[in-house]
């Protein structure tokens, strides 16, 4: 089973890598990729400076693979890859990759919107907002 | 039986334990949660979910021996 | 005004340059991107190799802007780049690099959809299909 | 007065043409349009739309010296 939790934040140079592979695959006309990135929020006068992920990680890879072959069932794709961050990442750091390909636009934009709500709703995954002070927060999605 | 207990996130800094092996009596998924909220009276003022065996359950399902119980906090991931 | 053509075919690196350069920006939360790859498409048992891309320049430039404009308009974005080829683009090279980011997921992935739609029908942007024995045929819009 | 025919694409590849000055007599679109498909025959059996001084106009509009009229074919961006 293909692994989507990634140690730690995910760099531009994997992004521009993974999109790199792709160029063999010349049946591909369009690719939609999903970036979640660490806001600096403020809470109460304190900034966020980082998020500390954690998550069930069997429970989570299950869904996880269980999302990607939801997504190659519902839409016609040539590939599909789902990366999230477990541990640190800091404000400005990438925490969320997704990257649907496709022959037409339209596949890949509806499969990348598709996964990324299933991740924000089915994904065990947690977040310990950190603050300046090194206090922190649990973090809720909305 | 034996059942395995899983804290996660806020749940278990909270309770202060991740892991807990628990020799119990109780047959359904109900009656477990309660003995954990009676061991861990903290639980009751957060808002959980239950995993059993890594799936989501909202029912009263039978447990087995060697099943995975997993309170969950709300997910923040994406 | 900021130019949207660009000579040649768009590298993966420049998407993750231009991925890297937002990483100050900590009050993004979500980024999308929508990359368009030259297919190589059999048309009467021969072989797209690469598409010559040629365009109304002054006249696309001004549709780029546009395009750019009313996104910001529509969209609650913090950044927004379109970046469109011309010139030979082979097949499995990014001739379409469309980037937005917002605070939240929904309107950087609706904004994203918008400027590619916008751009398939209003920027007058001309493609030669070049087959490998050198002949070409005009590609058109579906 | 002169007006200036731009063709892109298949139709500067049909008419061998790209920049074209043109002194006409023709004051509104649809009679420069017409003088334009006399030149150049090839064009009546191609698809394009028109730019005038870069802005797709549908209608027949008045033309000015030094306006720009620009036979686009259909658009293959994206």
């Amino acid at each position: 089973m293909k692994k989507s939790l990634y140690a730690g934040a995910i760099s531009p140079q994997k992004i521009a890598d993974s999109i790199a592979h792709h160029q063999v695959k010349t049946n591909i006309g369009a690719h939609d990729i999903f970036l979640g990135q660490v806001r600096a929020d403020e809470i109460a006068e304190k900034k966020v400076v980082a998020i500390d992920y954690s998550c069930y990680e069997e429970m989570a890879e299950k869904v996880f693979h269980e999302i990607r072959e939801a997504a190659f069932e519902k839409f016609d794709l040539t590939c599909l890859h789902i990366y999230h961050s477990i541990g640190i990442v800091k404000a400005g750091e990438l925490c969320l990759f997704v990257f649907t390909s496709s022959r037409h636009r339209k596949m890949a934009m509806d499969a990348c919107r598709f996964i990324v709500e299933e991740i924000k709703l089915k994904a065990p995954v947690f977040g310990k907002e950190v603050f300046e002070d090194m206090t922190h927060q649990w973090k809720v999605n909305s | 039986m034996n059942i395995t207990i899983l804290f996660f996130g806020m749940l278990a800094e909270e309770t202060r334990t991740s892991v807990l092996e628990l020799n119990t009596a109780s047959l359904k998924l109900r009656d477990l949660e309660n003995e954990v909220l009676n061991l861990f009276p903290v639980l009751k003022k957060l808002t959980y979910g239950i995993a059993v065996n890594e799936i989501i359950v909202q029912s009263n399902v039978k447990l087995s021996p060697g099943s995975k119980v997993a309170f969950l906090p709300p997910f923040a991931g994406g």
